[in-house]
């Protein structure tokens, strides 16, 4: 596949994975390894006083880049810490902006989050902005300076998949940085229907993390990002509502 | 003195962040009343009566 | 992937492939070579008198096995006839048995078609039916000795998708043998939902050789297979319709 | 004579299939009368006046 | 509305309905009095020794015609049985023709059913049988002289509405007696895109019964008929990928 | 059915119409007659010098209140200009806001959008906002004091009907002001899902005006939105896999 | 005599449907080994030891 | 004096938007210079060279 690029950064993988919600701590490295991801998504919580786990490890291990994210942030204002405490911690300037407006639905806010977004453009950040799959809201968050757009596709793991395709393409063709569908996907065909809509990347953590065999479907979703991805590029054969045969229609035998 | 760390009302007698929390380990971020520190200057800055501390670390998510 | 077994023959993947409407000869191979189909369909037509393309050659050099189906047949009859003249042809007894009521919908003829199942068993066919997606006749042309069902997602060459994966569904859970999704295939994440939906194996061909780049679908549809496959293998997580925070909820920065 | 191939009237005086049609090349089969004649008796078996003979080839199908 | 003509009788209504399922019998008579069907259906059960219920004598009341079924047989000899007890019963040779696989699934047997139709045909009936949404069984339903073809939209008592419109669309298109859908309607919308999808009428019965409030129900399916009924006969817009103003474009104020 | 309140007016009806894009000016009267709406939709444009055309005696006559909207207005600025010129003209407070983006995708600029509604309420307007369909911007469309929320079904003139039906059930759940579907009905059942979806009110224009005949399909969205406000109010059924009987299980002929 | 009446094995002595019985309402009807008796000749229609007879009637339906 | 109406130049020597415009009919409004002009004060409201006068209706919407 044709490599992606955000903010002028070559990411090697269109599957981007948070791994929040496995089990078993082993589970980390088998995933991560099927998974292949691009980008693995951290929060930031208060430390009990010892190191963080060994996900970071396991990161420079296979080469997967940390993006920390401001999960569980209900303001502008929170996000912004929250953001500066993972630059701090991690070395890293990549955010996945999240501002949500309440703990129940976990909608983002579009109003917190533009108002954060363009603070954290600002000083210095490259900000991927989870967001309402809204064409014109994706645009404002580029005017002021996003280096990607994260719409949703269903609830945060709600498993539903990409609830409104004809959204998705609408917001693909609004912006001229890449989307990324973040939150909803459920399994293999939803993270693939999001590349045939335009996606550059897909981000998928509970369907993962949740699933029965956590590894297994890893697998199934680097799969299927690839797949779709592909297929996107290949031209598929428009929808018809008649029929067209694909066996020849002369010569048959009488 | 008295700090409130991660939340918790704790008492200290560390005049700096490095002699309050040890080295902080890659992954992790301090910030005093609200503010962040950088790692830099752990062993320097001061802690306060009435200062609020936070220690953060990375953690699997989504 | 574990692999599909029908009629007690191993079968190395879960693509089956039709190549008719591929717009030039030469991207038969590279076409297969991306699909890695286990079987390949061909149609019966009358010869011009020269020796078949060297289609068959092809398929023996990639290790494919030929699938002749009796597409075009409008009754039991001609449908019988188009299978044994396939099975001197090729020398093989598996056909994918088609009857349809008209060449313009291209819909199988339920009573057709169980007539000449019936009758082809008995003379030691290995029959795959294109079916309706009627899991009640599907149980039928199980009882009268079909390998397969290979019910249709939505027409042929109409690139659709799977229009009521609830009756593909419940296909599957009526029989005991492989069921095969079998026309309306437009793109990778409908093979891939497919696959979820469990059907043991898809069958393209307008998808892969009308698309723009052929050679690219192909390997989109072998990925989405594969994807969908083992998706399927490991356990999804239920849909939900409220969110599901996959961050941790607590100890987050106030 | 005059037989029907592949939907045509062709006169022809050719007794046998083979000697009608050739070695017919693996993917192809003969019907004579709608039955199917195998491969293996193409040189004995008879063309009459009337027949209706069919040879099939296998194409790309779908 | 125009009214509906079936087997040269015409009907005051395109919605027929099912009573079973109601909590209380005295919800029988409110019920049809706010849908106002043309056709009920009833079963035929064995009988205590006492004289049914009230529900023929409403019936008389409404000016609803009674249409007994088949339900619950198994194999077209019970169906057969099962007519002609009705016909004896009710003195009407309408009859609902259910032919079913079993009792979990309750799906129509295509093979039984049109087995069953042809020999009721020529006693006189005048059948509606109720059937996969498969086209070409519908032909042949009608070619052994069915008088209507009734596909289901989903499973009997899902609630899971027109699972696959194009192929009630499909059924519609392939013959020329009035197709009524039958099973699955969940709610009044249902009632409204089966009528748009060309459906000459809805047959509704645990829709009605086992809502909450099935006099509201009720009426709510009568006005969504008639408006799909409408809606179909007034030429919808064509579905369009962008956006159309309704407001003016011109003279805007600057 | 149940009357509408918005600000403390009871409106008659639950739907909501525009007349612009009808082919004949004589069909305003036929129109509105069959769809009996509470609202007419009515655009600011510069006028010729003669007087208006006659829409405003028939809403007189009709007993229809007349509802000023902004639509062309590409931001806060025009719309606010807009709806003063707006209320000088009409008499009315109320005001349909819309602030879109472009005038090709004509889909609502939330920013623009919040700003334009928190000042004309505070100029005394009654505002119901053309919105994304967006639960946590409907709420702070709420929080600045509009009367109703009405969010895109999907865009306007599309008739593409409600594209994600959770996002319209979320944006009920989110705020306590009626919703109304705005943008996107093309045909009755649309109408029918949107009010079962928990809306308190379908506006339509397109969806009429450009139908091959608008009095029937006016006809049509009244039943329609009746028969949706009824279903969800009577308790719908479950949807549910698998199937279950209405008729009776026990007493068959065997 | 012993007869099946809607499954349900009954002694009985009475020598037509009508004695056994009586007037059968309208929405339901009689079938005597499995065939269809009309109401028009219940008072004549025999009740054999050994059949079968079947009463049903129209009840809500689906 | 010039001014604009409606975004076109026009010459006039009305002093006031009742003399301009005459009586302007229910469902229409003014504004000049961008400000909303009541219709109570049109006989009285100056029309000055260089002013931007819009005249807009109510016409049918979406």
């Amino acid at each position: 596949m044709s490599r992606l690029v955000i903010a002028g950064e070559v990411l090697e993988s269109r599957l981007f994975l948070g791994t929040g919600g496995l089990p078993r701590p082993d589970l980390v490295r088998p995933v991560l390894e099927a998974a292949r991801p691009a980008l693995v998504t951290v929060s930031m919580r208060r430390a009990s006083g010892s190191a963080p786990a060994g996900l970071l490890g396991i990161l420079r291990d296979i080469g997967a880049r940390v993006l920390p994210n401001t999960a569980g942030c209900l303001s502008a204002g929170e996000a912004l810490h929250t953001a500066r405490l993972a630059r701090e911690a991690l070395g890293t300037s990549w955010v996945k902006l999240e501002v949500v407006r309440d703990e129940r639905t976990l909608l983002p806010d579009a109003v917190e989050l533009l108002d954060a977004a363009a603070t954290l453009v600002t000083e210095g950040f490259t900000v991927l902005p989870y967001a309402p799959a809204d064409p014109v809201l994706a645009c404002r968050l580029v005017d002021v300076g996003c280096a990607a757009v994260m719409p949703l596709g269903s609830p945060i793991g709600s498993g539903l998949g990409v609830l409104d395709p004809h959204a998705i393409e609408a917001v693909v063709a609004a912006v001229d940085v890449p989307v990324v569908l973040d939150a909803g996907i459920g399994t293999a065909s939803d993270a693939a229907l999001a590349m045939e809509l335009g996606c550059a990347a897909v981000l998928a953590a509970s369907a993962v993390t949740r699933a029965e065999d956590p590894v297994g479907m890893a697998r199934a979703l680097r799969l299927a990002v690839e797949a779709g991805w592909i297929a996107r590029r290949s031209g598929r054969i428009p929808r018809r509502a008649e029929a067209r045969s694909a066996s020849p229609l002369t010569g048959r035998v009488s | 003195m008295r700090i409130t760390l991660n939340g918790a009302d704790v008492e200290c007698d560390a005049p700096t962040i490095t002699l309050l929390l040890g080295d902080v380990p890659i992954g992790c971020a301090v910030a005093v009343n609200h503010e962040v520190v950088p790692r830099s200057v752990h062993h320097t800055h001061p802690v306060n009566d009435g200062d609020t501390v936070e220690v953060v670390a990375a953690v699997a998510g989504g």
